[in-house]
Formats: structure tokens, sequence, C-alpha cells
């Protein structure tokens, strides 16, 4: 493994208006590494997506990728550089059909088979047989699976997941999570998973980083934030 | 000069946001683009004209304006409340159909040709302002405008409808959730802002002339103040429409070749600042 | 069989006149044919962007005086005016575009007349070159693009220019539309902010859309201005562009056909309500109300439901043939 | 009098728009024409058919409506107010074979550069009533001059030309202002023109602008310390809509029910005894218009637009103006101007002529046009 | 016991998403109910098929002795029925006192005025002027309650209020609604979180894919048993 680390943020400030949603988060993560994120409701799990991915820009604080400052880049120039994302709201293409969107964005994405890029992740995601559906015809959970497609289409480096498996049935979280891994393992996508399912988070992260009232709370191996009396207290309660 | 130009950009301001602020609450709590807001004025000044050849021109300062209301809730109810699901495109088309169906209406009650009201005999004199003699009914005016401001402030601000009113062009859903008939509260203030229309164009009527054509001119001005102001935003629309009097005013001048297309310019630049008006999205 | 259907539709204009006898029947479905393609123009804004323009009559106009300055003043040829116009028009309203169309909503509808009002006011004004509220007279030399001058007075000539015309616009674009620009535009006016998040740019493609949308409606200004002769600033007044905008509307932007039945359907609306009465505003205006109410994808949304459902009825006959033979 | 063909009178003109209310005078007075001839029996022995359309005020209207009536055979046009609109119509005659006759559209260019071999105008035009106007001002007593004039092409022409006649008489402009067209307030204006202290004023304004402004004007006391001189102003319609206001305003008049000629006794008493009030100037004008395509049709035996405009070149006959000619440089037809005051008579005001201005004025046909 | 709210096999709907299957609940006058179910199993969709937001197809909804498919959102509250939603909803151009106002919509008189919801959560009073938006998430909450609570509601839905709750103010607020309860208010708690539920509750229906698959007393010693239906 690569020991310098492809993607960091240093002391990451985010407000909105007069709330301070983060507040000075620290985060460096490894080539190939998965991380979970987790943290109450409200911790600014979100906003850290948004932040790193240019969807707001952050009071202070710095974004890295493989050395290259981020912070200020537009975000269609983040993506370029393969900072891909999902949304915990879905965030689809309502009207275009479900292929057609998934092309678009892998041939965006500058992948070099784009269409067959396109079908394999609809194969793998399931959603190959609506293919020619529109997609705000399409059920929430296809919904979901939808805006997780075009999160993964065309082999992004850093991939922020914002509650990937919520509205997911648990054998396709269960599906989800071994298909993270082989793309960390195999193609070393660097993942970034926020999620409130503990057995997947638990399960899947090399690393877990808590996160509470905008402030990081813990991080370490997923046994030792399972053990930390700290994290049991403010977020895990009976969950751990 | 500056007193009296200041003076006669607050008369003009005055008369717009009364009309503004009508299509502004309409706006606001419906998200109806009201295309027949002018026509409406237009039908107010001719409801006004009647009553002013019947009884006189006071009490079509007050009927005409409670006619347009009750004109308004109906509005409501036959017409946004039906289309609430659909989308803004096609109200704001059916509210532009009104507006041909008002006008013709008007042709063939009152005729096509001008017709005028008096001003009233109390307000028939001037005085001297700024060194100018000044008709009372132009400060009668401005008192209206004032007035009228002042108490939809009031009615919004210290009444339980008020309350209402501005809870449910927030959160609609929740305001109603608590217990408020959201359906009621909108016909009341699409009611509320006809009868703004109807009395601006009482108002207008004896400084100006009756014609069926009369409302697109200043329906154009409405949509720039309520724009300039920030769509639905009644604090917005205020200072717009103060402004925009005052950029006439003074536009006539000292920029007379440009005076036309001045509040044009204004709010080019305005919207390109602020693309969602000088109040944002507050109401 | 794309291109079969476009030459079906060619010999259907072509042959149109022929069939049509009376000549104010002619000069009427030229006069709509003209604003039919003015409200593609505004239709493929709406259409491919979501957004509403309240001031495409400077477009149609502008064009209009364009090529009239450029014959007088600088003494082109007719085709040279008209293509230094156009080229011109798609410079300027692609550099428009890139400023306005960041204003989302209504806002944009309102600055956008805001710009029509501001081009108007100042035809209106400029008295010495555009001849001020008395418009232009726009002398036309005998031939334009090799074509007999007269063809384009003829309504049944012109008609089947402007046809030809309409044909090859809507073919282009639905060629663009249905190519990746196309599914760009869409995902942009769908939904923004993803369209951003998938690495697509999103000003680019609306202001190029906007440049072509002004381009069409230009076109439609200049055949408007050989077919009339005449340009005056009422062409660029906002109740023009609003008139383009119903129309486009009546007919539904779902089908890029739709502004252009909706073109015919209005002119021929108010030519027929006008016969019965003076007021034919207020029948015209009932008539949108209805239409709005009823259609909610407009006419060319009611049609291709009426289509379909009497497809599903014909299939529902042969299921139930097939079901007594058996 | 049935088996020849009936003359088919095509009136264009505006029942909706800005010059609706104007529209709505030339439509009454041409219909009362046409009433007035089939019940004398017709026009060279034939009926009179007429049918009417709307131009919405605007030149792309007019050119559908007027389009449609002639192409339907109604191609003796008559009707619309706007230059813009006569101006667009004269582009057509040739294609709908068609011919129109010009009732109130005043711009010079249209018995000038864009003069037509089937366009004929039967009332003043600029050139005549500012040359008239000129000859007036010499007996005016007034020194001290302010204009208002709408901002649009006419507007500027009138002030131009006043500004130069008032150089010439040793007179002084002290403000010319321009008001944009569909200004509602004037107030900015009138404290404009009190300023400059001015004797009278020179308003060069129309429709709904010219009432605001009259009206406005009025309230603010400016009537009593300068006097109002309208070009092109005191029409009925602006009295009826601005009350008290226009007595005593003075400017050209294009037709007005005084004129003492036979004919005009006539139309003046046949008029009254229908409507109960004489006609207005736009009514009279419009009268005068239908009487020429009558006048054609009768000398030329036809009512073939082509046919009946080559007989009026140079027709002389007898108009409700008195003996008139129809002058073939130019088709502008050769009638004396008025010049009058709103005042009261049998207690109703209304425009009243009290100068009338011989045809010898008028400057020789203009050089711009060739037909 | 009188039943204050019942569904009876509702079918609801958004759009063509079939939502809520054959869901049938009964709500007894002055008892505290808990629904818990995971994320996404229909529980919001069960508030909004009574406030009308979901479209019933089929079944129906029985309010006091009101029963109707179709409700608009303005009468569950003129039955005295009123919800804390869930995301809270303040109204962000309302100040703290107005939202509590808002909340007296219906008129009903009855224990609760103004005073004595200041006398609950002090921290409203302090920020009585300010916009309601610009409080914690917590004061939030407590702002949302209060305002259900300002209806003197017979029946008051709670969904999901611990969300984003520190736990300290978690454990407050079961208090609170133990409070309300006891004052005679009946409770309708809608959580995940089985510590509340545990402090609250005395009767539970579990919901899995839009249909109750489960119901019970809430033994406060054995609520491990109630977590198979909350965690995955
Ligand atoms: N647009 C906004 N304006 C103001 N405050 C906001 C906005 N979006 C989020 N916040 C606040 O910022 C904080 C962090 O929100 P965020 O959405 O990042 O939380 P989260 O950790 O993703 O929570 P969840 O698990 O519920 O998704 C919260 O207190 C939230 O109320
Ligand atoms: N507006 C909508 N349109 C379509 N589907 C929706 C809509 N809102 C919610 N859903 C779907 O309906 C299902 C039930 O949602 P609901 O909000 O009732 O869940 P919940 O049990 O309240 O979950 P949570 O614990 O997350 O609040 C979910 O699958 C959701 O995705
Ligand atoms: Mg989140
Ligand atoms: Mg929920």
């Amino acid at each position: 493994m690569i020991q310098v680390p492809f993607f960091s943020v240093r002391d990451l400030v985010v407000d909105y208006g007069g709330v301070r949603a983060i507040d000075g988060v620290h985060l460096e993560i490894n080539k190939g590494e998965i991380r979970g994120l987790i943290g109450p409701n409200g911790a600014g799990k979100s906003t850290f997506i948004d932040a790193v991915t240019g969807r707001r820009i952050p009071t202070a604080g710095q974004v890295q990728l493989g050395g290259e400052d981020i912070t200020q880049l537009a975000v269609v120039a983040r993506r370029m550089r393969g900072v891909s994302r999902s949304f915990q709201r879905t965030s689809i293409f309502h009207d275009m059909n479900v292929l057609e969107q998934v092309f678009l964005a892998s041939h965006q994405a500058q992948a070099k088979d784009p269409e067959r890029d396109a079908v394999a992740i609809l194969e793998e995601l399931d959603l190959l047989q609506y293919a020619d559906w529109r997609a705000g015809d399409l059920g929430y959970g296809q919904q979901r699976r939808l805006d997780l497609a075009l999160a993964l289409v065309g082999s992004p480096s850093v991939l922020l997941l914002d509650e990937p498996m919520a509205g997911l049935t648990v054998t396709e979280s269960r599906d989800l999570a071994q298909h993270l891994k082989r793309l960390a393992r195999e193609r070393n996508v660097t993942v970034l998973l926020v999620e409130h399912d503990m057995e997947v988070v638990f399960g899947i992260s090399d690393r877990v980083t808590v996160l509470e009232l905008g402030k990081p709370l813990a991080e370490g191996t997923p046994d030792e934030i399972r053990a930390n009396p700290k994290v049991r207290e403010a977020y895990l309660g009976s969950a751990a | 000069m500056l007193g009296i130009s200041i003076f006669n950009g607050l008369v003009y301001g005055s008369l717009l946001i009364i009309c503004a602020s009508g299509l502004a609450m309409i706006y606001g709590l419906r998200r109806v683009v009201n295309f027949a807001h002018g026509a409406l004025y237009m039908l107010g000044a001719y409801i006004g004209y009647t009553l002013s050849l019947y009884l006189n021109i006071w009490f079509a300062l007050l009927l005409a304006p409670l006619a347009m209301g009750m004109i308004g809730v109906l509005l409501d109810k036959a017409v946004f409340r039906p289309l609430q699901e659909r989308d803004p495109l096609s109200v704001l088309l059916v509210t532009f159909g009104l507006l041909l169906v008002i006008e013709d209406l008007v042709r063939a009650f009152w005729g096509r040709g001008s017709l005028s009201i008096e001003v009233p005999a109390l307000l028939a004199d001037s005085i001297e302002l700024f060194g100018n003699p000044t008709p009372l009914y132009r400060l009668a005016v401005i008192g209206l405008g004032v007035g009228s401001m002042v108490l939809i402030w009031a009615w919004l601000r210290f009444s339980r409808t008020g309350l209402y009113v501005r809870a449910a062009s927030t959160d609609p859903l929740t305001t109603a959730m608590m217990g408020v008939n959201t359906e009621r509260v909108n016909a009341l203030v699409v009611g509320v802002g006809t009868a703004l229309a109807g009395l601006a164009g009482v108002a207008a009527a004896p400084m100006l002339s009756l014609a069926p054509s009369m409302g697109a001119d200043v329906l154009v001005d409405s949509f720039v103040v309520v724009v300039i102001g920030g769509l639905g935003s009644l604090g917005g629309a205020l200072i717009s429409a103060i402004l925009l009097g005052q950029v006439q005013s003074f536009g006539t001048i000292y920029l007379p070749g440009l005076s036309a297309v001045l509040p044009f310019l204004m709010m080019i630049a305005i919207l390109i600042w602020r693309p969602s008006g000088l109040a944002g999205n507050r109401v | 069989m794309l291109h079969f259907k476009y030459l079906l539709w060619l010999a259907v204009g072509v042959l149109l006149p022929q069939l049509v006898g009376s000549a104010t029947l002619m000069s009427l479905l030229t006069q709509s044919l003209i604003y039919a393609l003015f409200a593609l123009g505004v239709g493929i804004l709406l259409r491919q962007c979501g957004l509403v323009s309240f001031g495409h009559a400077a477009f149609f106009g502008i064009s209009g005086y364009s090529v009239a300055l450029l014959m007088r003043d600088l003494e082109l040829g007719a085709a040279s005016a008209i293509v230094l116009t156009l080229v011109a028009l798609a410079i300027v309203a692609f550099l428009l575009g890139l400023v306005v169309s960041r204003i989302p909503g209504i806002a944009f509808g309102m600055l956008t007349l805001a710009i029509g009002q501001t081009v108007y006011l100042s035809a209106l004004k400029s008295r010495e070159t555009l001849g001020g509220a008395d418009g232009l007279n726009i002398n036309w030399p005998s031939s334009i693009f090799g074509l007999d001058v007269r063809l384009f007075y003829d309504p049944a000539s012109m008609f089947v220019i402007s046809w030809v015309v309409m044909l090859v616009t809507i073919y282009l674009l639905d060629r663009l539309f249905r190519s990746r620009f196309g599914s760009i535009t869409s995902a942009i006016r769908d939904n923004e902010e993803r369209a951003r998040f998938i690495g697509l740019h999103v000003m680019l493609p609306k202001a190029v859309v906007y440049a072509l949308s002004a381009v069409v409606s230009g076109l439609a200004g200049v055949l408007s201005a050989i077919y009339t002769g005449f340009i005056s600033p009422e062409t660029l007044h906002w109740s023009v562009s609003g008139t383009a905008l119903i129309m486009t509307i009546l007919g539904g932007v779902r089908y890029l056909w739709g502004p252009i039945l909706g073109a015919i359907f209005y002119f021929f609306v108010k030519e027929y309500v006008g016969e019965l009465t003076d007021y034919w505003m207020a029948m015209l205006g009932a008539v949108v109300i209805f239409i709005v109410v009823f259609a909610p994808n407009g006419v060319s949304g009611l049609l291709m439901q009426l289509q379909e459902r009497r497809q599903k009825r014909k299939q529902d006959v042969i299921v139930r043939r097939m079901e007594v033979r058996s | 009098a049935s088996e020849k063909d009936p003359v088919r009178i095509g009136a264009v003109s505006s029942m909706s728009g800005v010059f609706e209310q104007q529209g709505q005078e030339v439509l009454r007075a041409i219909e009362f024409a046409v009433e007035e001839a089939n019940a004398k029996g017709g026009v060279d022995g034939r009926e009179v058919a007429i049918e009417v359309a709307d131009d919405e005020s605007t030149p792309d209207g007019a050119r559908r409506s007027a389009e449609k009536l002639a192409r339907e055979g109604h191609n003796l046009l008559i009707g619309p107010i706007s230059s813009s609109i006569s101006m667009t119509l004269s582009q057509n005659l040739d294609r709908w074979d068609a011919m129109y006759v010009v009732v109130a559209s005043k711009l010079d260019a249209l018995t000038g550069k864009s003069c037509h071999a089937r366009m004929f105008r039967t009332n003043h035009n600029d050139v005549m009533d500012l040359a008239m106007m000129k000859e007036w001002m010499k007996t005016v007593d007034e020194k001290k001059f302010g204009i208002i004039a709408a901002d649009y092409t006419w507007g500027h022409g009138s002030t131009e030309f006043f500004e130069k006649t008032a150089k010439e008489l040793g007179k002084e402009v002290k403000v010319s202002l321009f008001a944009p067209l569909g200004t509602k307030d004037f107030a900015p204006y009138v404290a404009q023109l009190r300023d400059a202290d001015v004797d009278a004023v020179w308003v060069a304004m129309v429709g709904r602008d010219a009432i605001s402004f009259v009206k406005q004007a009025d309230s603010f006391g400016l009537n009593d310390t300068s006097r109002l001189i309208g070009h092109a102003l005191i029409f009925q319609y602006l009295v009826d809509a601005t009350g008290d206001a226009t007595h005593g305003v003075w400017g050209n008049i294009g037709y007005g029910a005084d004129i003492d000629t036979e004919r005009n006794r006539q139309f003046v008493a046949a008029w009254t005894e229908k409507f109960g009030r004489v006609p207005t100037e736009n009514e009279g004008q419009a009268y005068n218009g239908v009487q020429l395509i009558f006048e054609g049709v009768k000398l030329a035996g036809s009512t073939a637009p082509g046919d009946v405009a080559k007989a009026l070149e140079d027709a002389e006959y007898e108009s409700i103006y008195g003996p008139a000619l129809m002058r073939g440089a130019d088709h502008q037809l050769q009638i004396p101007n008025y010049v009058g005051e709103v005042a009261q008579v049998d207690g109703k005001l209304r425009p009243v002529v009290e100068k009338t201005y011989p045809i010898s004025l008028y400057s020789t046909p203009s050089a711009d046009c060739s037909i | 016991m009188n039943t204050l709210l019942s569904f009876d096999k509702v079918n609801a709907y958004y759009g063509n998403a079939h939502i809520l299957h054959d869901f049938s609940i009964d709500v007894k006058e002055g008892e505290s109910l808990a629904l818990i179910g995971r994320n996404g199993v229909g529980k919001t969709t069960f508030v909004n098929a009574l406030l009308g937001q979901a479209k019933v197809r089929s079944g129906s909804i029985r309010l006091g002795r009101k029963e109707s498919a179709r409700w608009h959102p303005y009468m569950p509250a003129k039955e005295g029925v009123m919800v804390v939603p869930q995301g809270r909803c303040i109204i962000a151009n309302l100040s703290v006192e107005e939202n509590l106002l808002l909340g007296a919509a219906t008129g009903r008189k009855g224990y609760w005025t103004v005073p004595k919801i200041y006398g609950l959560f002090p921290i409203l009073r302090e920020r009585a002027h300010t916009p309601g938006t610009a409080l914690s998430g917590g004061q939030q909450q407590m702002l949302a309650i209060g305002r259900a609570l300002m209806g003197n509601p017979t029946l008051m839905i709670l969904d999901e209020p611990t969300e984003g709750l520190a736990p300290v103010i978690v454990d407050q607020l079961g208090d609170i609604i133990r409070q309300v309860n006891e004052q005679g208010t009946t409770i309708l708690l809608i959580e995940q979180n089985l510590h509340l539920v545990a402090r609250v509750s005395r009767r539970y229906l579990a919901v899995e894919k839009g249909s109750v698959i489960a119901e019970g007393i809430v033994d406060p010693e054995q609520i491990e048993q109630l977590q198979q239906f909350v965690v995955v």
C-alpha cells in the first residue's frame, strides 16, 4: 500500500450563514482505502462531502488530491480529476432514460468505452432491465441505485458516498458492500462511506472516523471505534 | 427642482406599490405569475368609474376595491386552486387568457373610448409645495400608498391571519398541519391582492385616462417592481417601487434620452447582480 | 425511414398550395408558418433548457432591421446580408446567453422582457437610421438566393419556401437534439446540480441553445421581412414575444413540431372566432384557457394522446377479432 | 342597380390597442357613409358592401387584416390611423390588387418618398399642417415658448419645425421636452415647463399620453400661466376624456363641423340626426375619405382598384371641404386647413374652427414622389 | 377506552409507488403508543396519509367521529391531532414566539399556553424574538413540540423527535413526553431510538415494508427484543 495519503483534508471549516457545520476537520485517506464516516444526524457528514466535492465553498481549510490543492476548483474540474459522489437525497435526471444518463456520465468521465462501462454498472446494480425506463418512473430504491450508478461510472479515483445503503434491501446493500470492496482492492479506488448501517460500515471499512457537531470525535479501526466508550455514548448507543 | 422631483417620484411610486404589492402577494402565496393583474387594475378603474357616476368618487374608492376583492376570491377558487398542481407556465397562460377576456368584457360594457373620472371636489385644489402649486389629489395618492402599505404591514405583522399568511408563504404544508385552512388563506390573499389592483386603478383614474388597454403599461412596470424587489417579497417591492418612481422622475430631467429604458436597464443590472432580486426570497 | 418521413412532409408542403383554392386561406397559412418558425425558436429554449423567454421578439425584429440596414447602408446583396445577419445574431445571442441563462425561473423571463423592451424603445427612438415609429420599407433586389423576389411575395410560393426552411430547420434541430448535445442539455435542464457532478459544464450548452433559438427566431424574422417588405418597432414589442410564447405553450413543447402546430392553431382560432364577433380577443382568451385546462401538453400532446388511444383501440379490435377466430 | 358589381370597401382600423378610440370613430364614420350611400340608391348604380377588420394598432395585424379583406374582394381599403400601418399597407397594394385611401395618417413620406400609385390621402399631411401653423404663429402674441413632444419620429419632427419657426419669427423656445410613449406621470415634465416660465406651450402628443398630459397640466395649473397650443392635439376624444382641462386650448384642426360648405352642412345634419351630436374630426376625415372612393368609382365606371386609382388622378370634385383636387403628382387631396379652439357650443365642449387657411399656402408636391 | 385514530387496511401511494400495504392501526385515548421500524419502511408515510399528502387508494382513516380516505392537511388539527413532523419544519420567517402562536391556530383551549410552554422550555423564552431557524437542532425540536402542544391536542404524533439530538437532550425529551402524556394527551411516538421508546411508551407497533408486522407491550427490561425491528 502507498503510504503517502492520496486524499487529505486539513482544518476544514464550513459555515451555513451563522451556523458552523464543520469545525476543523482533519482527514487523510490512502489510495484504495475504504473510510467509514459516521456520526449522529446533523454532525456534518453531508456537509463534509459537499465541501470536498465543491458543492459548498469551505470557510477555511484545504482539500488535497494526490498532492494537488483542489479546494478552490469548480465542481466539474474536480470530477475531471476523478472525484465522484452520490447524494443523500437522490439526485438523478428524472426525465431521461436510465441508460442515457449513465452513458452520459460515463462519457463525461472520459471512459474508454462509455457504452460498455455504463452497461456494466447497470448490470452490477441490477438496473439493466430498466435501461430504457424514464428514471422518474422508477421506484425509490431503484432511483437510489441509479444515483449510485451515476457516481460509480467512469472509474473515479475518489468516491464519496452519502448513505448509499438507505433505501436498499438487505441483500442489495450486502452486494453493494462487496462491490465497493472490490473497487477498492482491485481498482485502487479511494472510498469515503457515510452510512448509518453499522453492519456495513464496520464490515468493509479499513478505518472509521466519527464526527460529532462538526468535530472529529474519534478515528480508528472498526474494532477500536466499536469499543470506544465516547462513540458508544454519542452515537452508537445500543447499536454497538 | 429637487424637492418637487422627489415628490413626483413618490406619487407614481405610490400607485405602483399599491398595484405591485397585490401582484407580489399573489405570487408569494400562489406562485402564480398573474398576467391578468393589469387587466384587474383596469377593471377596478372602470368599476370605480361607474360607481363615481352613480354615487361619488369616495364610494368608488371604497366599493370598487371591495368588488375586486370578491372577484379575486372567485378567481382563486375557480382558477388558481384547481390548477395548483399544474406547472406554473400553464397557469401563467391561463392568466394571459383571462387578460384577453377581461379586456374585451370591459370593451363590451364600457366601450372602446377613453373615459375619465373627475378629481373629487375636496381634493381639486392645489397647495404650494417646494415653490410649486401641487394638486392635493397627488398628496392624497401618496397618502393612500403609504396608508395601504402601513395597513398591509400591520395586518401581516400583528394579526393572526397575517401570521398565517406569512407562515403559508414559506411552508404551506406545515402551516396547514397546525390547523390553518390554507386554502382559505390563499383565497383571502388573492382577494386582497386583486382588491389592491382595483384600488390602484381607481386611484389612478383621476390622473390618467381610462381605456381598455391601460392595464398593459402598469403590468410591465409592476413586473419590474416585483422582480427587482425579489419575487413575492412585499418589502422588496416597496423599496423597488419607490426606487422606480424616483428613477423615472429624475431620469426625465437628467437623462431625458434614456428615461424610457431606465427602468429596464435598472432591472437588468439588478438581476445580473442579484438573480433573486433585492430581497432574495423573503416575504 | 427518418428521411422518408421528411420527404413525405416535403411533398405535403409542395402539394398543399395546389389543393388550397382560397388565396385568403393560403396567405393565412403562410403567415402562420412564418410565426411557427418564430415560435419554434422560443420552443427549443423552453424544451431544451426550461427557460421561458419574453424577449424573443427582439431577435425576430432585429434580423429584419439588420438585413434592411446591411442592404441599404453597406449595399450588400440580399443573400450576404441575410447570412451575415444570422451569423452576427448567433454570436451576439451566444454571448448574451452566457450572461442571462444563469438567471433561473421566472426572473429569466423578466430579464429577457427587459432586454427586449430596451431594444424596442431604442428602435422607436432611432429616427435617422431605423425610421423610428414609422418603420422602414425594405427594398429587396429582384432576386434573393437566386430566386425571383416575386416568389417571396406570392403566398403560395412563399408557403413552399417557408415550409422547406421549416423542415430543414426541424430536421437539423432534431438531429442535433438526438445527439449527445441533446442529452447534455436535457440533463442540465432536468437537474443542473447533478449535471455538474457528472462533469458537465452547464453554462456553455445553455448559451448555445439560446443562440440557436435566437437564430431560428431570427430566420423567421428574415422571412417575415421579405414577405412583408416592411419592418417597424411594433415587431419588437414584448407583446409579440408574448404571442410567440402563447403559440409555443398552446402547441406544447414535448415534440419539436408542437410550437409549429401551436402557431397554426393560434392563427386559425383568431381568424375564425374573429369572424364570429368583434370581441375576438375574449374568444381567443377563452380558447387558450380551455386548451390549457384540458390539454396539459398542448395541442400536440393532445393529438399524440388521441393517436395512441386510437392505436390502442385498433389493437384491441385486432385482439378481439383474433379471439373470436380462435 | 344590382346587376353592376358592388363597391367593396375594406375598412381596416383599430378596434384594440393604442389607437382603439380613434379607430372606433373612423369605423363609425365609414359605416355611416356606406349606409348613407346605399340609402340614396348606391354609387353609380352600385350597391356598397363593406367588410370591417381590426388592425390591432400594429402594422403586422393591419397587414394580416387588410390582406384578408383585399383577397376576399374588399380591395378598396380605408381606415388605419398610424403612419407605420399606412406604410406597410402601401407596400402590398400591388400584390393584393388593392387601393388604399389614407384618412388619418399624417406622415409626409406617404405622399412623398413612399408614395404609391394606388394610395391616396384625403387628410392633411404634416407639411400642410406645419405650413399653416407657421402662418398662424405670425398672428400669435406669446413670445416665450416651451415644447413638450412625444418621444418618437413625429414628435421630434414637430419640435424641429417649431424651433425653426420660432427663430424665424423672433420668438424664444426656452425648453424642449420629450416624453416617451406610454408615459403615465407627467408631473416631472409639467414641473420643468413651469420652471421655465413660458407664455405658451407647444404640445405635440397623441393618444392616451396626450390625455394624461393635458389632465395633469391642468391639475398643476399650467394652463393658468401658459397657453397650450396643440399640434394634432385637440380631438374630441381628448376633450371627452379631460373635461374642462382642455377648455381654451388652441390647435390645428383637420375637420370641423363648422366648415361652411353645402356638402358639409348636409353631412353634419344627417349625422346629428343619427347620433345626436356633430361629427368629430376623425369622423369627418373618414367620411371624406369614403367619398373619394365613391368619386373614383363614378369616374371610372368600375370598381377595379386599378381603374379607380387611375380615374382619381387629378380628379376634381365637390367635397365636404368644398371643391377639392386629388393632385396627381403625389396623391394628396388639396383642401383648406383650419385652426381652432376648444369651446363651449350648446353646453358641450368641442373643438371649434376659428380660422381657415387656403390651399395656396401649401408647397408644391414633394420632389421625392414619383408615381 | 375510546379509539381516537384508526387506520383500516390503508393502501397509500406516492404517485405510483405503493408504500403502505393494508396498514391498520388503532390509537386509544390516553395511551402512549410507539411505532417502530427501520428507515424507509413507511412510518412517515403513515403520517402523510393522515395529512392527505400520500394518496390513499383504498382503506379508510377514522379520526374521532370523522371517517374519510382523503384528508386535507389542516383537518386532523381541527380534530385535535397535532403532529411534530420529522425534520421539525420550523417556519423560517417567523420568530420563535410566532411559531408557537401558529400552533394555536385551531383555537382549541386547554392547559397549554405560551407561558406554560416557556415554563417547559425556558430557552425558548430567551430566544422568543429570534427567527425560529436560528435555533440549534435540539432547540428547534423543543420548539416543534411546544408548537404542537399549543394546539392542546388530544393526540400528539411525534415523528422521530430524537433525530439529530444529543443523548442528554433525548433524556430530557423522554421526561417531557411522559409528562405530557400524564397531562392527559395521547402520545403516538414514531421512533427508532429504542431507549426513548422504553422510557415513554407502553405499547408498540412494528412496521416493516409498509405494513404492521408485530405489536405488543413494551417491556423496558427486555427492550433488546425490539432490536430486530429497527436494526438491519
Ligand atoms: N443549507 C443549510 N443551511 C443551514 N444549515 C444547514 C444547511 N444544511 C445543513 N445545515 C446544518 O448543518 C449541520 C450539518 O448538516 P449535515 O447535513 O452535514 O449533517 P449530516 O451529518 O449529513 O446528517 P444526516 O445524518 O442527517 O444526513 C446541521 O446542523 C444542519 O442543520
Ligand atoms: N415523495 C416521495 N415519492 C416517492 N417515494 C417516496 C416519497 N417519500 C418517501 N418515499 C419512499 O417511501 C418509502 C417510505 O418512506 P417513509 O418516509 O415513510 O419512511 P420512514 O419509515 O419514515 O423512514 P425514516 O425512518 O427514514 O424516516 C421510502 O422507501 C421512501 O423512499
Ligand atoms: Mg447527511
Ligand atoms: Mg420518517
